[in-house]
């Protein structure tokens, strides 16, 4: 095996923090293709500059997706990094895993990758980094291979314009805050929508991240096409007991509480606290700050926010309140359902390239709505219209009109 | 040792065996007993110590969660060696978070000291819970990405480096939520974090018009510009750049192989702040752009750790308690943070895109 | 008497008596000897009720200022009467403030309660100092533009006919800016106060096409229209309009007599609140739109008057001391407004143009 | 004359507040074309129509502005309103007037108008509410006449694409918190640029408005292209008797004055009222509400605001802040300056209809603060940039490059 100097690189195996350039010299130490790949990158290094080349379209048969197509603009300085795919592997909900299944993983990584892998992508999905175009047919069968337990037995992740591959945070899996099953929401949407999943056939790709609460612990509202929130609707129930707790432990109630409270709804008289929770708008600060005194009560659910994306190109958008509350309960048919509706709206009214928030924007959320079935309510929005222009329908100037007929029956205005 | 061992399958094999459309394994498969037992009935938590907390379950069971961080980026015999402690202490179970780090899940209070005597031991970074910093969530940079406009790992190792401290012991008002995107397609969500380093390409693109029309669509790439920069040129059969327009985002160039948006000396570092994305006491926030241009510089990009450090000690100084940095600088003013970090303001941080209108002050009130 | 008296002017003495480029006479001569003297010496004020406030200069030195409501549109001869009232209490000094009331100044305390008794007989209304309401600013309406969804005069009285209270004795929170404008130009600046009524459109404007190529230049019609809805008709010589992408803004109608806006059934008044111009506590705030439509009915439009009426009075039962209108709904949150004020929540309240990605809801938190 | 039945306007004499319709009837006894005004109003009550034709291109020799051009589109019906323009007359800084100007001016509006005027516009102009074409020059030599002493000699005021008639808030005049002379300014202003005031010659309108403090009681930062608003820089004086005084009067300072302070810079003990100056943004609500008690102090000037205009085309803007501190003196070189410095910039870059707020939108702040030679500062915005595209000049680069040429010399980073 070829041995490249990385005067560069090695200086990041100096510091406290774990060094990536350690776990490809461990991977080097025995992979070709993760020798090449430092190589590659001490070259990088020294030029400034990436020498990949823009994917071509690899992947497995029968699937659009699942792998990114990755070849060396230097192949002659390292042949073992011609081709190097990655291969995204949808996790298992939460990141869980066994130590029987991470080395099934491993070896499969080592065997016709690279021997590095990713834990995880940005999305969610364990990533073999670098392997080339006739193992991915071996990876793929040894992946979801018939012959092994179903506990082993992996599929792909998403990639290209199609349903990526759903995330969540870890939920009622240990987490008391939960609203609802997130991994399990996770894990059903995931296999509902096989198909959407490995055949691109968006005009882009579309996301789904579920948080269990307003701590997003996934980053959903900012990571994902369609973020599904946990929340409640009930009052916060207090242990007062606990509240002196949490004093004695130091905490300056009216400062780090009351005082915080966007909505102004606490006090604390130095006795006893007090929620008005009628104004109360959950957001979990008080929850999470003082977690052995407060805790949620009543009906559980999920806010739905549909849009976000990364800037390019009208610029970033961050989910927008969709649906303010739907229960999240197995088998999440609701749920589903509205994921079929938005697609469809979605797929009419698109252009290649333009995710679902950005069309929402060019088409206006009454289409949207209308398609889905949703009516609207103020919670859809921080604040109401700025400028004096906006559309009717027919319809809509004719309800007006009736109203006023009813009204001058009845001698009461309805506004 | 895997299913089938070192044997790699042929190709009739693979062609039996394989089976679209199956997902993933069920979670259920991977739980430690204990968490199952109590999934959804969960109590209540403690944080212990930087690395460690415990949950109590309703039932009163409690599991340990030992916290450890990585570099993402990991080798297979890596994976293996976090296995054989797993097993020795965690009964064979195991997650990793949302921000790739490793949990240790311990349900026999008796492990959780020699487990993490061991991963000191070799040289596991445990810490990162409550308000510190956690890992930096980053992209492939040059180690996997055609449109690298700097490396990942490489900025997120020197950084990650200089704020050890703030990981594995001291506290921050709050917690504080570092990424990194390695061009602005910005895979690391860096929109929303509190500190974030965004790769930018800085130079008009050159097109390869004998490529171009070849191998590219026209109207695509005409329509992927943001600003309109790209028109026709019918003449070369291929598109020209309006070199006043073009914001060097790369998006043609991500549609279009002949366009090339990479350049050694140009491209660079950007710094933004203040975003989060909770909303725990304010909404969401966008990260915001403090400092607009720094070069790149392998293998450790000192001037980028030395910003980034400087605006941790900045606000961990000044912020209150549970303030995250885009709570206390929207609470103090950005004219005022440009002023206490001494930070340069320029004209890159004056918007001219999609949110120009929202965030020009339209208000006669500001601060010296 | 005027300085011609009744005679007119003959063409020939206009021309050799005019100058153009004079500009308007130096304020300085219609200065009140008092506020001469003072200018800008002053101390403090003190609003004594609501239609009196005195300033006392560092001089030691008191003017007196009487405001009167006026419906702006005045007679000559209302001119005159006014005249003869400052003559006689005010040594002939007056002003307009800038919401179109007179404000009578007068150096003399003893003069104060003649004033404002000769003031009361006449008829005069006396008021809108201090956390009241003031005159309703708006444009012309029926009685002068071409444009006008409604007439602006008339809904003005009707509206302050109603709140005349608030005008003259009751307090609110803190101030209270009305207005209207009769169509989306908005000459009345009504997208900042805190609770106005505009007229709109709300039909696809008919394009005569005859006329429109002959008097209109085709590409300032396209140009004009905010949403791209128009488009050439080059076998009319003429334009059309997507009916699916107009929202009635008028402006195709304001560059192009040719097209036809108004439509008697169809027109109506839109109720937007919330605004506030100044920067004190919060920014500059927009009126936002809560009543998209109401039809007109002249002569006094019942269900708008009741309409501001409502908002008005859950205004002056909820808010804080100080807060304006829309700082109250800012706070509160306006799911809470729409639940509290019992009004309906349409699709036109959700912002599709330029506010959008600003206005709608970003963040899962929000109050049932 | 003739005599219209007026049932619907006859509602409108009923009522409290001042009644228009006794205006129009009052000049209606004696004035045919105010006669035919009510009659076509009465008309349009019915109807629920406006009649008036667009306005033609009318006004007086040498100008190009200050005349609305008025045709009734129901001649045939109301013949004396046929042609009904408005003329604006540039009223004087603060609407101070003495009954001999305001008689004066009722003459010349009886004479040649209709007896009626607005008092005022929108802008600021007293306005003659509707005269024939032949009438306009006879008015304004009767306004301008060369014989008249000078205080009774007026000019018109602005319309069209042109610059618009100022106007200012009372200020000095009387008004303690004024941080310039407004009425100066404004006065001073409107006679510099009497040529961009009567001939359009700009791509489309453009309004000043003054105002001594952020009071700002005429609404300039939502009325006008150019905001001026007083501000200052020093610290707020406080008189703690008055503070006492206010309290006696029943002000509950802590809610009051304390909680709404948007900086939280204010403190009350009881006993003492403390104001953090550095931290001020000098909003004026301590000092409005407590006015007894606090003023401000120190070097007085203005902030310049850019950019308001109404919502048509593309939605409305608000002005934003592009000098923070300008001493705002006789004879105001510094401000005419800018505004010339700002109109080139708009004049060279914009299509006509286009406002400067829009050009700025367009063209981006660089380009115009370049142009009017300001560098860029935080006060200028709420929040710097939110997406992480930019553009850059070639000389940015070389200038942040050889920064750091020099930070290697010195070891010490610059950002
Ligand atoms: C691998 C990964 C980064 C990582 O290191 O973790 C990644 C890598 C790439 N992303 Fe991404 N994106 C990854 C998560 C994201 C995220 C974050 C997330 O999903 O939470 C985002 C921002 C959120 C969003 O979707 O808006 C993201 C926004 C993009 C975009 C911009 C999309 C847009 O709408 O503007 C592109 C450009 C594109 O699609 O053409 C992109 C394109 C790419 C491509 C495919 C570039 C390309 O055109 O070839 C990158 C392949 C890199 C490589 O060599 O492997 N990637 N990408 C992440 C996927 C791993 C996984 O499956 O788990
Ligand atoms: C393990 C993990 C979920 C997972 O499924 O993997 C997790 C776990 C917990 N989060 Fe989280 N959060 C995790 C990512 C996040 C993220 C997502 C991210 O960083 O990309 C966020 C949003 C960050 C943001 O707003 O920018 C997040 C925002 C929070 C917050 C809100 C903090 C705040 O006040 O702004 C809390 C509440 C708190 O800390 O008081 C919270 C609280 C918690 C609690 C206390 C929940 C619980 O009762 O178990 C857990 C331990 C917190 C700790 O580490 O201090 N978690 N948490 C993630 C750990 C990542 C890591 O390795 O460090
Ligand atoms: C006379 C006038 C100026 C002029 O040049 O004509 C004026 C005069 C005063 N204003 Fe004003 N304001 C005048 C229009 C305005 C406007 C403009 C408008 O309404 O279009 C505003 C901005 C309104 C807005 O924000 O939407 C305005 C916002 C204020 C404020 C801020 C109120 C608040 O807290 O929101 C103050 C301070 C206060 O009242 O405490 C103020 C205070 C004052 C003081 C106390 C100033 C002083 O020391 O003399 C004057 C008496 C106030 C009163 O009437 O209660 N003035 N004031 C205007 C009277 C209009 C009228 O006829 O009613
Ligand atoms: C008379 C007046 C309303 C009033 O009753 O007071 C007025 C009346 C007209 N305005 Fe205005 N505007 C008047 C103040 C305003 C204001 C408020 C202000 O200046 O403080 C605005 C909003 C602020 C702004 O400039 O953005 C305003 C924004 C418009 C617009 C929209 C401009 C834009 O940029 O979007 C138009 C449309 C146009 O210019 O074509 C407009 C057009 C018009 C025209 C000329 C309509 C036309 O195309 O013929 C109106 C003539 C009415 C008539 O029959 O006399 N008027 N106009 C105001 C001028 C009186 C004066 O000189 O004092
Ligand atoms: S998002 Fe909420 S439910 Fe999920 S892990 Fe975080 S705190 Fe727990
Ligand atoms: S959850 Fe948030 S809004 Fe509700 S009481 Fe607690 S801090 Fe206040
Ligand atoms: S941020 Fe850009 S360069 Fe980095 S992985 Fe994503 S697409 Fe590639
Ligand atoms: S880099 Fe971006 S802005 Fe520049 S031409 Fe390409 S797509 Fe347009
Ligand atoms: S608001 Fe419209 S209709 Fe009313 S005066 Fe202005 S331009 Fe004319
Ligand atoms: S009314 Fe407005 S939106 Fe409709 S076509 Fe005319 S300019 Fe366009
Ligand atoms: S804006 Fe300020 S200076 Fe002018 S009148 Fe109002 S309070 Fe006085
Ligand atoms: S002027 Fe405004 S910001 Fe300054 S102390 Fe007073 S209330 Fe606070």
């Amino acid at each position: 095996m070829k041995k490249y100097e990385t005067p560069l690189l090695d200086e990041l195996e100096k510091g406290p923090f774990p060094s990536f350039v350690k776990e490809i010299k461990k991977a080097a130490a025995k992979n070709e293709m993760a020798n090449d790949e430092l190589g590659q990158l001490e070259y990088s290094f020294k030029t400034k500059r990436g020498y990949w080349k823009h994917g071509g379209i690899v992947g497995v048969l029968g699937y659009g997706g699942g792998v990114i197509g990755r070849y060396s603009d230097l192949p002659h300085m390292f042949p073992n990094v011609e081709f190097f795919h990655t291969v995204r592997v949808n996790q298992p909900s939460g990141w869980f895993y066994t130590t029987e299944v991470l080395r099934e993983l491993a070896d499969i990584c080592d065997k016709y990758g690279s021997g590095i892998m990713n834990m995880h992508g940005s999305t969610g999905d364990l990533v073999f980094l670098g392997t080339t175009t006739e193992n991915l047919e071996l990876i793929f069968a040894e992946l979801t291979s018939k012959e092994k337990p179903a506990h082993l037995r992996f599929d792909l992740g998403g990639s290209g314009s199609a349903m990526r591959t759903p995330s969540c945070c870890v939920g009622q899996a240990r987490c008391e805050w939960a609203n609802y099953d997130t991994m399990e929401a996770c894990h059903q949407i995931t296999q509902e929508f096989q198909d959407e999943l490995h055949r691109p056939a968006f005009n882009y790709k579309f996301k789904f991240k579920f948080a269990g609460c307003a701590c997003d612990c996934c980053a959903s509202i900012a990571r994902s096409d369609c973020s599904v929130i946990g929340t409640w609707k009930g009052p916060i129930l207090i242990d007062q007991d606990a509240v002196k707790w949490h004093e004695k432990k130091g905490m300056d109630i009216s400062r780090e509480i009351v005082k915080m409270c966007p909505t102004e709804c606490i006090s604390y008289d130095g006795k006893e606290l007090k929620i008005n929770n009628d104004e109360c708008n959950r957001c979990m600060h008080c929850i999470s700050k003082m977690h052995h005194a407060l805790k949620p009560s009543g009906e559980r659910g999920a806010t739905i926010c549909i849009g976000n994306k990364a800037p390019i190109v009208i610029g970033t958008i961050i989910s927008h309140v969709i649906i303010p509350f739907m229960k999240m309960e197995p088998p999440f048919t609701e749920f589903k359902e509205l994921a079929r509706k938005m697609w469809d709206w979605w797929d009419e009214n698109s252009h290649p390239r333009e995710r679902i928030g950005e069309v929402i924007e060019f088409k206006g959320m009454r289409s949207f709505l209308e398609a889905i079935g949703v009516e609207p309510i103020p919670q859809m929005i921080k604040e109401p219209r700025r400028d004096p222009f906006f559309f009717f329908t027919e319809g809509d100037i004719e309800r007006f009109k009736k109203r006023e007929e009813e009204e001058k029956k009845t001698g009461k205005f309805i506004f | 040792m895997g299913f089938y061992g070192d044997r790699k399958l042929t190709a009739e094999e693979a062609k039996r065996l394989r089976e679209t459309d199956i997902g993933p394994p069920h979670y259920s498969n991977f739980l430690h007993p204990v968490i199952k037992k109590n999934y959804g009935k969960w109590k209540e938590h403690e944080i212990l110590s930087p690395g460690v907390m415990v949950h109590t379950a309703e039932s009163g069971d409690k599991i340990w969660s030992v916290r450890v961080q990585t570099c993402r980026l990991i080798a297979t015999d890596t994976v293996r060696e976090v296995c054989d402690i797993v097993d020795k202490y965690c009964g064979g179970y195991v997650r990793w978070t949302s921000r790739n780090n490793i949990e240790f899940l311990v349900s026999d209070e008796k492990n959780l000291e020699p487990l993490q005597k061991e991963l000191k031991e070799k040289g596991y970074m445990i810490g990162g819970m409550g308000p510190r910093i956690s890992n930096m969530v980053h992209t492939q940079g040059w180690v996997h990405c055609h449109g690298a406009a700097t490396d990942a790992s490489g900025i997120v190792k020197a950084v990650m480096d200089e704020v050890a401290d703030y990981i594995t012991t001291k506290e921050l008002p709050a917690k504080l939520r570092l990424a990194l995107a390695c061009c602005p397609n910005m895979c690391g969500a860096v929109h929303c974090s509190d500190i974030a380093v965004v790769a930018i390409h800085t130079k008009v693109p050159p097109v390869d018009h004998d490529r171009l029309g070849k191998i590219c669509e026209i109207p695509t790439v005409i329509a992927s510009c943001p600003t309109k920069a790209i028109s026709p040129d019918p003449a070369k059969k291929s598109v020209k750049i309006k070199d006043e327009r073009c914001m060097y985002c790369g998006n043609c160039f991500t549609v279009c192989p002949a366009i090339d948006i990479k350049d050694p000396y140009r491209d660079g570092l950007a710094i933004v702040i203040g975003g989060k994305v909770n909303c725990l006491r304010t909404p969401t926030k966008f990260s915001r752009l403090v400092i607009p241009y720094i070069s790149n510089e392998p293998p450790r990009w000192p001037k980028v750790v030395a910003a980034v450090k400087h605006i941790i000690e900045l606000y961990a100084k000044n912020a209150r308690k549970h303030e995250r940095l885009g709570e206390w600088i929207d609470r103090i003013g950005w004219e005022r943070f440009f002023k206490l970090s001494g930070i340069e303001f320029t004209y890159q941080a004056i918007d001219d895109f999609t949110f120009m209108r929202e965030t020009l002050r339209n208000q006669s009130t500001f601060k010296w």
